[in-house]
């Protein structure tokens, strides 16, 4: 652990206060429990849960990982004991850790988000991230996601039921993703992460058939850390709200990557599979940044990136 | 409790052409390790195999604070695996998951492992304080029919076949259990190998009213039950569940299995 | 060299007629001189040859490369002698050899890419490439190929002027690419290739500034291929036109990947910077999985993918 | 011609903290390369630190068929090469880039060289059969001073500076030049290391109309012209044009480079 008493790294996104800027990812880290034996959850800035649905979902058949170079796909396909069981089992385990609770949602129609959102806005968490990208279900979340329209849309509806800060998690399989970023704004987010997985393909080539049982899975990992680092700095050169920034991050000189493109705080996903220590790593690393070139604030660093003439 | 280690290789033996063993100190696994759980391994610093690799343990030594894993080269992460030389640190996460059901001490057991599945049934032989072993051993050919030097010691019968009969009777080892089945009984059967072996092992030992375990396989991302990934199909009162292999597995009740 | 005599790895890419499915990507392997120290130029399918446009360009500044993990970031800007400087020393120096010509061609305007068509058209090369994707470059064929008005509109266009086989490269940065691949089918594309370059950037967190000099560029490498694969799928389930495939082909078990999803030829990129064998070793790859497998065929792996139910 | 190599290392030394000594058995490099020739190695076989890395040969052994490079590290790939032990096998591409000119026998000739730029100028010294050799040498610290003993073998005089004043003179090398230059001359000047150095050589050869040789670096990709990324900017009749480093290099003219 580096040592930083005179540094301040604590964040605050459109309300949403984080004693640092490390989250870890939706998907990744289940409830925090897994977790809680490797490192001190009360050290993380916050946890993003397992993506909700209102019911129990089984997910998708396996096989639902594949590696691919320098990074992985998925297709969970958003298993998850439902939006009733994590406000009963869930939330009271992590709450016993000073962490902020982020409760990912997701849903076939814009009355399931409304109503998860509604019954989310009672509870006991810190903000509301609305997954409207995930690219293995096959209804739902994904038609929401890769349009500005739909977007608006989804994002507009779940406002009304949502007094918490609500993030918008944008998915990187669209064309322009300032423009579904700038509908995410305009809709009333109050901020917005990216980037979700890119849908991606592995084949077993002695069996001739994909490696996913679901035939097409969610690319995720450093691999994808330059599309990441590009999409992050077109969104934040686009909208006002805070971003919080994800895709390949490692360690803290990926985190800093994201700062310096205008992220004000980062989620770390499949690195924790590789390491679990990976998030306390992360937070580690961006303090050294610090203190190598003597920033005093976290937001020295936020959007300090300078292009290139 | 398991734990995240850099501990160190110290052997590594060539058992056949593709088989490997890794004989690893470590104090913490070597105590706290049971039969049935397995270490999920870094095989390099870096990208290149990125994910971790689920290994079974083989045996442990408990006194010198030892542990080995014996694995097959099948692809990028096993084939770095198998280069190492003593005295390199290997990146662990272990023990990891749910170990056997420990027998009585006067049950007659059997297992019953087919290909690299053999191996984390020696462990759990070696463990076991009952009346009476029998192992049933199931491999490709000669070649890969190893280590059976210590299935023997640690068995009180040994069953083995070959797929092309190069050693041991010539077939599945499947066949030969259900043919010792219909002479004599166990009180539990321990199962590991291909998923299409251990249906037909969960079968048998269903006909034959014998409790019986299986340890699964699946493609895993975490090891540690927090992404989701490693399912398999368990029943429950209403119908079926996906449930994870590495947190709530790897050992099951073949009852509670729906292989399909 | 695998020993393959009664092995039948011609393919036939609407009239572009290649010895086997093994082409040099464009941009990554200059007019085949470079390379023709270390591998026999004979052996290959073809080779695309580094983006021509009507006049010499100088490019973009430096750094133009920047490594990510397992790709790199490129921002040449089409650096090249022009198409006349290559009708006048490069057709007759890869003529030599044994191998197919593919002329890829960029420009700022759809005057550009037809005058290019038309002078080329009468020249000695196999097979004209659109390069309509180039994310390198600040006008012109950008904006053309991320939608499919523009893609139909350049496509239609340039044929007019083009007899010989017309490929329309795609570029992997759309939404959905089924619907450029169809756009370049129904304007008269006789086969598409794919996938170019993925915009991203990279960071060099210490000067604070992008490190390619130009800020943004293209990833490839083996990081894109789940992307590619999966694209390749997609175009393949959608047009009937034959597709070529690329995007982190390192190897004979990664293009045999992207036959499998349907490409009828691969090509291969940055492999060669790694390895300056990588082409011959694709080639080799190929032909060791079809011995394994017994196919006597190509056609008997192109397309082969059978999905998961 | 260059070659693609397995070549066999013989011997790996730590200079300084960051600064290594391969020694590498091959009889082609050792037989063919010319000074201000270059090597691009893989640092490890897969997809980690992915592109060939260049380092410069610092020397060879022709009866031995050995030859040179010193590096530091500064990333993964450097890193990696570092961590190689003797009998490892390294692929290396090479001989490449164009050689420094050679000057006549009666020549009188200087090396300015900076930070580990310094360390290519030695197989030039090595190599170079002329009147008189002056050695110019700037590094950070005394710390990264290494084989200082080399170049006062193979040259008739030397000069060395350092940032910190902590070996030889403190400050910049090229203001010992400068000073030089203001009282002898010398017919060619070669020159290896960072930018502004090399710029402030430049401007020197200039003012006193001595030739000069600067050898570049830029990042790569494929180290033979192909992928065109390694572009430095040279003079042409009606302006300037981007010249590739890897090929048209690494060695130019400083009158032919325009340093901006
Ligand atoms: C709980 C468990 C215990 C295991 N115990 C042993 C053992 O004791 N000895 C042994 O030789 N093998 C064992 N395996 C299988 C072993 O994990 C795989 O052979 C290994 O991961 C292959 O990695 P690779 O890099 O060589 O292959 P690659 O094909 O390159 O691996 C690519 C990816 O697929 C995964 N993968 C590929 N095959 C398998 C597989 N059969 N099971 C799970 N994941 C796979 C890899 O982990 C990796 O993520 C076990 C698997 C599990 C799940
Ligand atoms: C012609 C030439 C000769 C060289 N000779 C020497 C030498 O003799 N000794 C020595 O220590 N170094 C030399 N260098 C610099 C050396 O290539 C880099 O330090 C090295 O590539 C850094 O790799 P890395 O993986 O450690 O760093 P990383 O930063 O991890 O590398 C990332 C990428 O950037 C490239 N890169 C980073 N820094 C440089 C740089 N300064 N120059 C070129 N590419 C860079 C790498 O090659 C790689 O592609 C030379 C460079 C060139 C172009
Ligand atoms: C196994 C797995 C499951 C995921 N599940 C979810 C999810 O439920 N909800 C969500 O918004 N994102 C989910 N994601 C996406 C991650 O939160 C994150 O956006 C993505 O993985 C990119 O970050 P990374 O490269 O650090 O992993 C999942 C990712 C993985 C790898
Ligand atoms: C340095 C470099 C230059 C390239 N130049 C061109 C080009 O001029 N025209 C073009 O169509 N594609 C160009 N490409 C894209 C490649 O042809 C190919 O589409 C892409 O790199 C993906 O394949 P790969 O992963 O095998 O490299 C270039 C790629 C690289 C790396
Ligand atoms: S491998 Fe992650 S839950 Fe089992
Ligand atoms: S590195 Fe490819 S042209 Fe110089």
């Amino acid at each position: 652990m580096v040592i930083s008493e005179d540094m301040n790294i604590a964040v605050d996104i459109a309300g949403l206060k984080l004693k640092n800027p490390v989250i870890a990812a939706s998907g990744t880290f289940g409830f925090g429990r897994e977790y809680s034996q490797y490192i001190d959850l009360n050290q993380l800035g916050g946890i993003s849960v397992k993506g909700l649905t209102l019911e129990p979902r089984q997910g998708n058949k396996p096989p639902r990982i594949a590696e691919t170079p320098a990074g992985i796909l998925n297709s969970v396909g958003l298993q998850n004991p439902g939006v009733h069981s994590f406000i009963e089992n869930e939330i009271p385990y992590i709450r016993q850790f000073d962490t902020a609770i982020i409760a990912n949602i997701a849903g076939n129609t814009v009355e399931d988000y409304c109503k998860m959102a509604e019954i989310l806005d009672d509870e006991d968490i810190d903000a509301i991230e609305l997954n409207v990208s995930c690219p293995n279900v096959k209804a739902g979340c994904v038609a929401f996601g890769n349009n500005p329209s739909g977007i608006y849309e989804i994002t507009s509806q779940v406002r009304k039921f949502c007094s918490k800060p609500l993030i918008v998690k944008l998915t990187p399989n669209v064309g322009d993703i300032r423009e579904t970023a700038k509908a995410a704004e305009e809709a009333g987010a109050d901020a917005l992460s990216l980037i979700n997985t890119i849908l991606g393909m592995a084949i077993d080539i002695h069996k001739r058939r994909p490696i996913l049982a679901n035939n097409m899975g969610g690319l995720s990992g450093p691999a994808v850390k330059p599309v990441a680092v590009r999409m992050v700095y077109e969104v934040c050169q686009t909208v006002k709200i805070p971003v919080i920034g994800m895709g390949g991050i490692s360690n803290g000189d990926d985190a800093v990557e994201f700062l310096l493109a205008g992220a004000s705080a980062v989620m770390v996903g499949t690195a924790n599979f590789v390491n679990p220590r990976a998030c306390i790593d992360v937070l580690d690393g961006i303090k050294s940044y610090m203190l190598k070139h003597k920033y005093k604030s976290i937001y020295d660093i936020i959007g300090a990136l300078e292009l290139n003439q | 409790m398991s734990k995240l280690l850099k501990e160190k290789i110290i052997k590594i033996e060539k058992l056949a052409p593709l088989l490997f063993r890794l004989t690893i100190q470590s104090e913490y696994i070597a105590k706290n390790a049971k039969p049935g759980q397995f270490v999920n391994i870094k095989c390099c610093d870096g990208i290149d195999a990125l994910l971790r690799r689920p290994i079974s343990i083989c045996s442990v030594n408990r006194e010198q604070g030892l542990f080995d894993i014996v694995f097959e080269v099948r692809g990028r992460g096993t084939e770095i695996l198998s280069l190492k030389k003593p005295g390199d640190i290997l990146d662990i996460l272990g023990p990891l998951g749910k170990s056997f059901y420990a027998p009585k001490d006067n049950s007659k057991i059997a297992i019953v492992g087919g290909g690299i599945g053999v191996f984390p049934l020696l462990f759990l032989l070696k463990e076991l304080r009952c009346a009476h072993k029998t192992a049933f051993l199931g491999f490709r050919s000669a070649e890969n029919a190893v280590l059976l030097d210590e299935f023997k010691k640690e068995s009180d019968s040994m069953y083995v076949t070959t797929d092309d009969g190069s050693l041991g009777s010539k077939g599945f080892v499947t066949d030969i259990l259900e043919q010792k089945l219909s002479e004599e009984s166990y009180d539990i059967i321990y199962s590991c190998g291909p998923v299409v072996m251990m249906k037909r092992v969960a079968e048998a030992a269903q006909k034959h009213e014998i409790k019986c375990q299986v340890s699964l396989e699946e493609r895993m991302g975490c090891g540690i039950g927090a992404c989701l990934v490693c399912v398999c199909k368990t029943r429950k009162d209403d119908g079926w569940e996906y449930s994870h292999i590495c947190s709530d597995g790897t050992v099951f009740w073949s009852s509670e299995v729906i292989f399909d």
